[in-house]
C-alpha cells in the first residue's frame, strides 16, 4: 500500500468516526444552534469520505448545500423554539424508550447486513473522471430521471410558497385558527411525558428534565 | 517545486493570504484618504496596517457574559481556512497550483458556503444582541448571493468544458472572461463583497450595528476576525482574477506578476466601491438579488451555453 | 515586545468619544483630527474621551462604557467644551472624578495631549485605568447546563436582571420571540443622549418607546452649554449679520450631512463633508451646491434612504412640527419658513426649498439644498444686519420667543415612525431627524426658553425624573456584556 | 474490509437518525433525524459505489436523487413548520394532538 493511499484510508476512517460521532452530538447537546451545525459536521464528514472515495462533486456539492441548509435551520430553530438565540438548554424528547430501541435495532440489522453480505471488490479506476461520467449520465442516458428531479424541486419551491405563506387556498391563515390548547397539566402525547412547554405562550428559556 | 505537496502548499497560500491582506488595508486605507480629500502620506499608509496589527495585539481580550467561547475563537479560524482552501484551488503562475483538482469551482462554492456559517457562528457566539442581529444579517444576504454566484461560475466553467479552475484560466487564451461573459465578473464582484461583507455589503459589521459581528471583539479577536475577513477577501479577488481576467496569461511579464496585478485592480476596484457606495438597505438587496441579480445570472448561463455551442 | 509597544504607541488612536453637556461639536471633531480613529465599539478603543459636563444620569452609562474597554485603557476629559470647567460642581462630573482618579483634564481639541496619553499608556509609563464601578454588586448569571445558559423556570420574567424574550405577533403574522432592549445614551449611531427602550424581533423593532432624556437631571444646575444652534437662540437679544447666520445654518447641515454619510458607511466622505463645514465661508458656495447636487443623484444614497421614514403631514400635525416648520416639514412639503416673512431678507428673494416625498431621502436632499441655498443667500446678503427679537428661522425650525424648541417635537415623532422598521432603516430614520437631546432637555427644563433669562426654573420642574437604573442596565453598544478584569 | 466498515458507520448514521426523529418533540429536530438516516443511506450509497460498484456512472445518479429527496425534505419541512405555526403557535409534536384547528 502506499503511502498516499495510507493516508486517504487513515483520513476516511477519521471522518467515518467523526461524522458518528457529530451525529450523535446532534441529539445530546443542549442548544439548537449547536445541534444544526454538529448535523452540518456531520454531513461534512460524510461529504469528505465522498471526496476520498472519488464522488467529489458530490461530496462537495453536499457540503455546500448542507451549509446553507443548517444555518437555515438554526435560524428556524432559535424563531421558533422561544429560546432566546438558542442559547438554553433543551431536552425535549418523547417516546425515549421506544425511539432508543427503534435506534439500536436499524443499526443492528444494518450493520448485521453490511458485515454479512458479500460485496464484489471493484474499486473505482483512479484514472477515471467521476465527475464528467456524471455529467454525461446525467444529460445522456438519464436525462428523464434529471429532469424529473428538477421538475420535482420546482414543485416543491412552489409547493412550500404556498404553504408557508400567509394567504393560502382557504383565505388568510390566521383567520379561523386557534392556539392549541394552553393546559400544562394535560398528559404529552402516548407517552405521556409531562411536557412543560405545552400551550402556545409558556415556552420561553430552557427545560430541564 | 511540487507546490501541491503539504508544507510548500501551506506556505504558498499562507503567503499569498498575508501579503494579499497586507495589500488591501494599505489600499483601503490609500483610498479612504484620498476620498476624504487627505494628504496620501507613503510612509503611514505603509506602516498603517502592522502598527495596527501591533496594537490589537496589545489590547486585552474581553469576554461578554457566557459565550460560546469555542464557537467564538472557531469563527475566524473557519473564514481563515476556507479563504486557504479557495486560493488553493488557483493556478497563481503557469503549473503553480496546490490543489487545481478537477472540480475547483465547486470546492470555491462550498467554502464560500461554509464562510457563511462562520460568519453566523461568530455573531451567534458571542451571546450578545448586536452580533447576533449582525448574523442574521449575514446568513440573509448570503442566502440572496449565493445563487447568482454560483451560476456565473456555472458560467464561466462553460467555454472550459472543465470544473477546474486551471482549464477555465487557459479557456481564456484568445479571449478573457470578463469580455466573453460581461455580466460574470459585477455580479461575482457583488456576491464577493457580501463574503468579505465589504463596503456596502458590509451590513453584518455595519456602522449602525456598531460593528456588528465584532462589536464584543477586543484585542487579539479583532485582529483575527479582521484578517480572517481580508483573508476571504482576496480569496474573492485572487479567484476573480483566475476566472474572469484570464488569471496568469499575458503578454511579456512573467505569469505570477500578472496575476499579482491583476488581483490587485479587482482588490482596488472592491475597496473604491466600498468608498463611495453607501450601505445598502438589507430588505433591498434581498429583492434586487432575486428579481435582478438572479436572472441575470441565468442569462449569463444561457448566453455563455450558446457561445460554447 | 518593546519592537511590538513602538509600533503598537504610533497606530492610530482608537477612541470612543462621551458626550456629555455642551460636547457634541468638540466631540464630532474628534473625526477629523489626524492620527486619531472613532470607533464605534468602546470594545475596540484604547482612549475614553469625556467631552463636555456629565449629568448624574449620564455618570452611570460613562462608567459602564469605561469598564468595557479592554485596556490597556486611559480616560480623557475635555471641559472646557461647553463652558464647563474642572470645579463647576455638575455633580456627575465630580462624582467621575472621584471614580475615576486617574482621568487626564485637557482642552478640547487638544491632539498633542491626547496622542501623549496614548503613547505613555502604550510604553507603560502610565497604568492602565482601574474599573469605575467596583463597588457595584451585579447579580451574576447563575444558569445551568455546561455553557450556563438555563436553568430550572426559565420561561420569561427577568431572571438574574436580565429580561428574556417575550412572544408577540410580528409582522408576517407569526408569534416570534422580542427582546426588551435598551440602547444609549452612547449609541454611536444615534445622536448623543438619545435612549430607546424597543422591542427586538430579529432585527425588527417593535415597541419603542423614548427613554428619558439624560442631559435634564440636575435639578437647579444651569443647564446647558453652547447648543449647536446658539448663534441662532443668541438673536433674541443680539443683532446678527444675515451672513452669518446663513453661513452657521449651512454649517449645520454640512455637519449633519457628515454624521449621515458616517451611518450610511462612508465615513472617509463623512470626512471631507466635516471638514469644509469646520472651514466654511461664502465663499464655499460652488462647492457646496456640486456637493448637494452629487447627493442628490447618488444611486447608492437613494437606495438607501428612500422611502424610509416617512413623515407626512398628518404626523408632522400630531406632534406640533407644522408649527415649526424646519427642514423635516419643508421635506414632507410643508413650506413654513419664517424667512419667508422676515424683514431682513425681504431684498433677497428667498423662497423656501420644497421636498415632497417626506422620506429620509427627501430630509437628505432637502438638508444639501438648503445648505446651497444658505451660502448663496449669506452671499447676496452683504452686510444686512438683523435686529434681534423676532422669530428666527433655525436649523431644526422656528425659533420664536415664549415657544419650545423644535428638537422635543421631532422627538415625539420617535415611537410611532420606528415601529417596525428594521434596524439599518430606523438608524437611518433618526439620523435623518437630526435630533438634539440637549435642546429638547433645555425646552423641558424651562418650559420656554426667554424665561430662562428672569431666573430660576420655571414651574413645577420635570426634572426630578432621573432614570433609576438597576442592574447592569445595558447602555452601550454592549448590552449583555462585561469585562471580566 | 474498508467497504464493512464503512456500512457499519452509515448503518450507525442511520440508527442514530431513526432516535433523533422518534424521540424528539419538535419538529426541527425531527428533521434532524430524517436527514441523519438519509446521510446515513447517502454513505452506504457511496461506499458501495465507490467500492464495489467499479464507479459506475447510475450510482452517482442515486446520490444525486438522494440529494434531491433531502432538498425536498428540508423545503417542505420548512414550510409546514411555518404553515403549522402560524395557524396554530405549536412547534412540537404534542402540541397537534386535536385534529380540528
Amino acid at each position: 500500500m502506499t503511502d498516499a493511499a495510507l493516508v486517504a484510508d487513515v483520513a476516511i476512517w477519521l471522518f467515518g468516526g467523526g461524522s458518528v460521532v457529530a451525529a450523535w452530538l446532534v441529539f445530546r447537546t443542549d442548544s439548537m444552534v449547536r445541534a444544526a451545525y454538529w448535523l452540518l459536521a456531520s454531513f461534512v464528514a460524510v461529504g469528505m469520505v465522498m471526496v476520498l472515495l472519488q464522488a467529489r462533486f458530490l461530496g462537495l456539492v453536499l457540503v455546500l448545500m448542507m451549509a446553507g441548509e443548517m444555518t437555515i435551520m438554526a435560524a428556524f430553530m432559535v424563531m421558533f423554539m422561544m429560546n432566546p438565540a438558542g442559547l438554553n438548554p433543551m431536552s425535549m424528547v418523547h417516546q425515549h424508550t421506544t425511539a432508543k430501541v427503534a435506534g439500536v435495532v436499524a443499526f443492528a440489522g444494518l450493520a448485521f447486513v453490511g458485515l454479512v453480505a458479500e460485496f464484489p471488490d471493484r474499486p473505482v479506476d483512479p484514472a477515471s473522471e467521476p465527475t464528467a461520467e456524471l455529467g454525461e449520465e446525467l444529460l445522456g442516458d438519464s436525462m428523464l430521471i434529471f429532469e424529473t428531479a428538477g421538475v420535482t424541486l420546482l414543485a416543491t419551491m412552489i409547493g412550500a410558497i404556498a404553504i408557508a405563506g400567509k394567504r393560502g387556498r382557504f383565505g388568510n391563515a390566521q383567520e379561523g385558527s386557534a392556539p392549541p390548547p394552553v393546559d400544562p397539566d394535560a398528559p404529552a402525547g402516548p407517552d405521556a411525558h409531562p411536557s412543560p412547554m405545552h400551550g402556545g405562550h409558556g415556552g420561553h428559556g430552557g427545560m430541564h428534565h | 517545486m511540487n507546490w501541491s505537496a503539504p508544507l510548500p502548499g501551506v506556505v504558498l497560500v499562507g503567503t499569498v493570504l498575508v501579503a494579499g491582506a497586507y495589500v488591501a488595508s494599505v489600499l483601503d486605507a490609500g483610498a479612504a484618504r484620498l476620498v476624504a480629500g487627505r494628504p496620501l502620506r507613503v510612509g503611514e499608509l505603509v506602516a498603517g496596517p502592522w502598527r495596527e496589527a501591533a496594537l490589537l495585539a496589545r489590547i486585552r481580550r474581553s469576554t461578554t457574559e457566557r459565550p460560546d467561547a469555542q464557537t467564538w475563537a472557531l469563527a475566524p479560524a473557519l473564514l481563515a481556512a476556507m479563504a486557504g482552501v479557495a486560493v488553493a484551488t488557483v493556478p497563481l503562475a503557469p503549473g503553480v497550483a496546490v490543489a487545481d483538482v478537477d472540480d475547483g469551482i465547486v470546492l470555491f462554492g462550498a467554502a464560500m458556503a461554509v464562510v457563511m456559517v462562520g460568519a453566523f457562528l461568530h455573531g451567534w457566539s458571542s451571546n450578545s444582541v448586536f452580533p447576533l442581529v449582525g448574523g442574521y444579517r449575514f446568513v440573509a444576504l448570503a442566502l440572496s448571493y449565493e445563487m447568482p454566484l454560483a451560476l456565473v461560475l456555472i458560467a464561466a466553467a462553460l467555454p472550459a468544458q472543465s470544473l477546474s479552475v486551471g482549464a477555465i484560466v487557459e479557456s481564456q487564451q484568445g479571449l478573457w472572461n470578463v469580455v466573453r461573459q460581461p455580466l460574470g465578473l459585477p455580479l461575482f464582484l457583488v456576491a464577493g463583497m457580501g463574503l468579505a461583507f465589504w463596503g456596502p455589503l458590509g451590513m453584518s459589521d455595519g456602522a449602525d450595528l456598531a460593528g456588528g459581528t465584532g462589536v464584543e471583539a477586543s484585542g487579539p479577536d479583532r485582529l483575527a476576525w479582521a484578517l480572517a475577513r481580508h483573508f476571504v477577501l482576496v480569496a474573492v479577488a485572487v479567484m476573480g482574477a483566475a476566472v474572469f481576467l484570464g488569471g496568469w496569461q499575458g503578454p511579456g511579464l512573467p505569469g505570477a506578476l500578472w496575476m499579482a496585478i491583476k488581483t490587485l485592480v479587482l482588490l482596488a476596484v472592491v475597496v473604491g466601491v466600498g468608498h463611495r457606495v453607501a450601505r445598502i438597505r438589507l430588505e433591498r438587496f434581498v429583492v434586487v438579488a432575486w428579481a435582478v441579480l438572479i436572472p441575470l445570472a441565468l442569462v449569463d448561463v444561457f448566453a455563455s451555453g450558446a457561445l460554447a455551442l | 515586545m518593546g519592537l511590538l509597544s513602538a509600533a503598537a504607541g504610533r497606530a492610530e488612536v482608537p477612541v470612543f468619544p462621551v458626550v456629555g453637556v455642551g460636547g457634541r461639536q468638540a466631540a464630532e471633531a474628534l473625526w477629523l483630527m489626524p492620527g486619531i480613529r472613532v470607533v464605534d465599539s468602546p470594545r475596540a478603543a484604547v482612549l475614553l474621551v469625556v467631552v463636555g459636563r456629565l449629568t448624574r444620569a449620564l455618570l452611570h452609562p460613562t462608567m459602564l462604557v469605561h469598564d468595557q474597554l479592554p485596556g490597556p485603557r486611559a480616560t480623557l476629559w475635555w471641559p472646557g467644551a461647553g463652558g464647563a470647567t474642572p470645579d463647576d460642581g455638575a455633580q456627575g462630573t465630580e462624582d467621575l472624578l472621584a471614580a475615576l482618579p486617574d482621568v487626564v483634564t485637557t482642552v478640547p481639541g487638544d491632539t498633542a495631549g491626547l496622542l501623549a496619553v496614548f503613547a505613555d499608556l502604550l510604553s507603560g509609563r502610565r497604568p492602565s485605568g482601574r474599573p469605575a464601578l467596583v463597588d457595584v454588586e451585579y447579580p451574576r448569571w447563575r444558569g445551568v447546563g455546561p455553557h450556563g445558559h438555563g436553568g430550572e423556570g426559565m420561561m420569561g420574567g427577568v431572571p438574574f436582571g436580565r429580561p428574556l424574550a417575550e412572544m408577540a405577533d410580528d409582522p408576517d403574522g407569526l408569534m416570534l420571540d422580542q427582546l426588551p432592549l435598551r440602547v444609549g445614551p452612547f449609541f454611536p449611531a444615534w445622536p448623543p443622549g438619545l435612549i430607546l427602550d424597543v422591542g427586538l424581533q430579529g432585527d425588527v423593532l417593535r415597541g419603542v418607546a423614548v427613554g428619558d432624556n439624560p442631559y435634564r437631571s440636575w435639578p437647579g444646575d444651569e443647564p446647558v452649554g453652547p447648543l449647536d444652534t446658539a448663534l441662532f437662540l443668541a438673536t433674541r437679544t443680539m443683532a446678527t449679520t444675515v451672513a452669518a447666520l446663513e453661513v452657521a445654518r449651512a454649517r449645520h447641515h454640512l455637519r449633519w450631512l457628515s454624521r449621515t454619510l458616517r451611518g450610511h458607511g462612508l465615513a472617509a466622505r463623512a470626512q471631507r463633508v466635516g471638514a469644509l463645514a469646520q472651514s466654511l465661508s461664502v465663499d464655499d458656495r460652488p462647492v457646496v451646491e456640486a456637493l448637494a447636487r452629487r447627493l442628490g443623484r447618488d444611486a447608492g444614497l437613494a437606495a438607501a434612504t428612500s422611502g424610509v421614514g416617512i413623515v407626512d403631514r398628518a404626523a408632522l400635525e400630531r406632534v406640533g412640527i407644522d408649527r415649526y416648520g424646519g427642514p423635516v416639514a419643508r421635506a414632507a412639503g410643508l413650506g413654513i419658513d419664517a424667512r419667508t416673512h422676515d424683514p431682513a431678507y425681504a431684498d433677497l428673494g428667498f423662497a423656501p426649498v420644497i421636498h415632497h416625498e417626506g422620506d429620509a431621502r427627501a430630509r437628505l436632499r432637502q438638508r444639501a439644498a438648503e445648505a446651497a441655498q444658505a451660502l448663496s443667500l449669506a452671499e447676496r446678503a452683504g452686510e444686512i444686519v438683523r435686529p434681534p427679537g423676532r422669530p428666527v428661522e433655525g436649523p431644526r425650525g422656528v425659533l420664536a420667543p415664549r415657544e419650545p424648541l423644535p428638537s422635543s417635537a421631532l422627538l415625539a415623532l420617535l415611537p410611532d415612525l420606528l415601529d417596525g422598521l428594521e434596524w439599518g432603516d430606523a438608524v437611518t430614520t433618526v439620523a435623518s431627524l437630526d435630533l438634539d437631546l440637549e435642546e429638547a432637555a433645555l425646552d423641558q427644563s424651562v418650559a420656554t426658553w426667554p424665561a430662562r433669562t428672569s431666573g430660576g426654573p420655571t414651574g413645577a420642574s420635570t426634572t426630578g425624573a432621573a432614570p433609576t437604573s438597576t442592574g447592569p442596565a445595558p447602555t452601550g453598544p454592549a448590552p449583555t456584556s462585561r469585562v471580566t478584569p | 474490509m474498508e467497504l464493512q466498515l464503512l456500512l457499519v458507520v452509515s448503518a450507525a448514521l442511520f440508527g442514530i437518525g431513526v432516535y433523533g426523529a422518534l424521540s424528539q418533540q419538535t419538529f426541527v429536530m425531527i428533521m434532524m433525524g430524517i436527514e441523519l438516516m438519509l446521510n446515513g443511506a447517502m454513505l452506504a450509497g457511496v461506499a458501495l459505489w465507490g467500492v464495489s460498484g467499479a464507479g459506475a456512472p447510475k450510482g452517482q445518479l442515486l446520490i444525486v436523487i438522494i440529494l434531491t429527496v433531502m432538498a425536498v425534505e428540508a423545503a417542505l419541512g420548512f414550510a409546514l413548520v411555518i404553515g403549522i405555526f402560524r395557524t396554530r403557535q405549536a412547534d412540537m409534536t404534542e402540541m397537534l394532538d386535536e385534529l380540528q384547528g
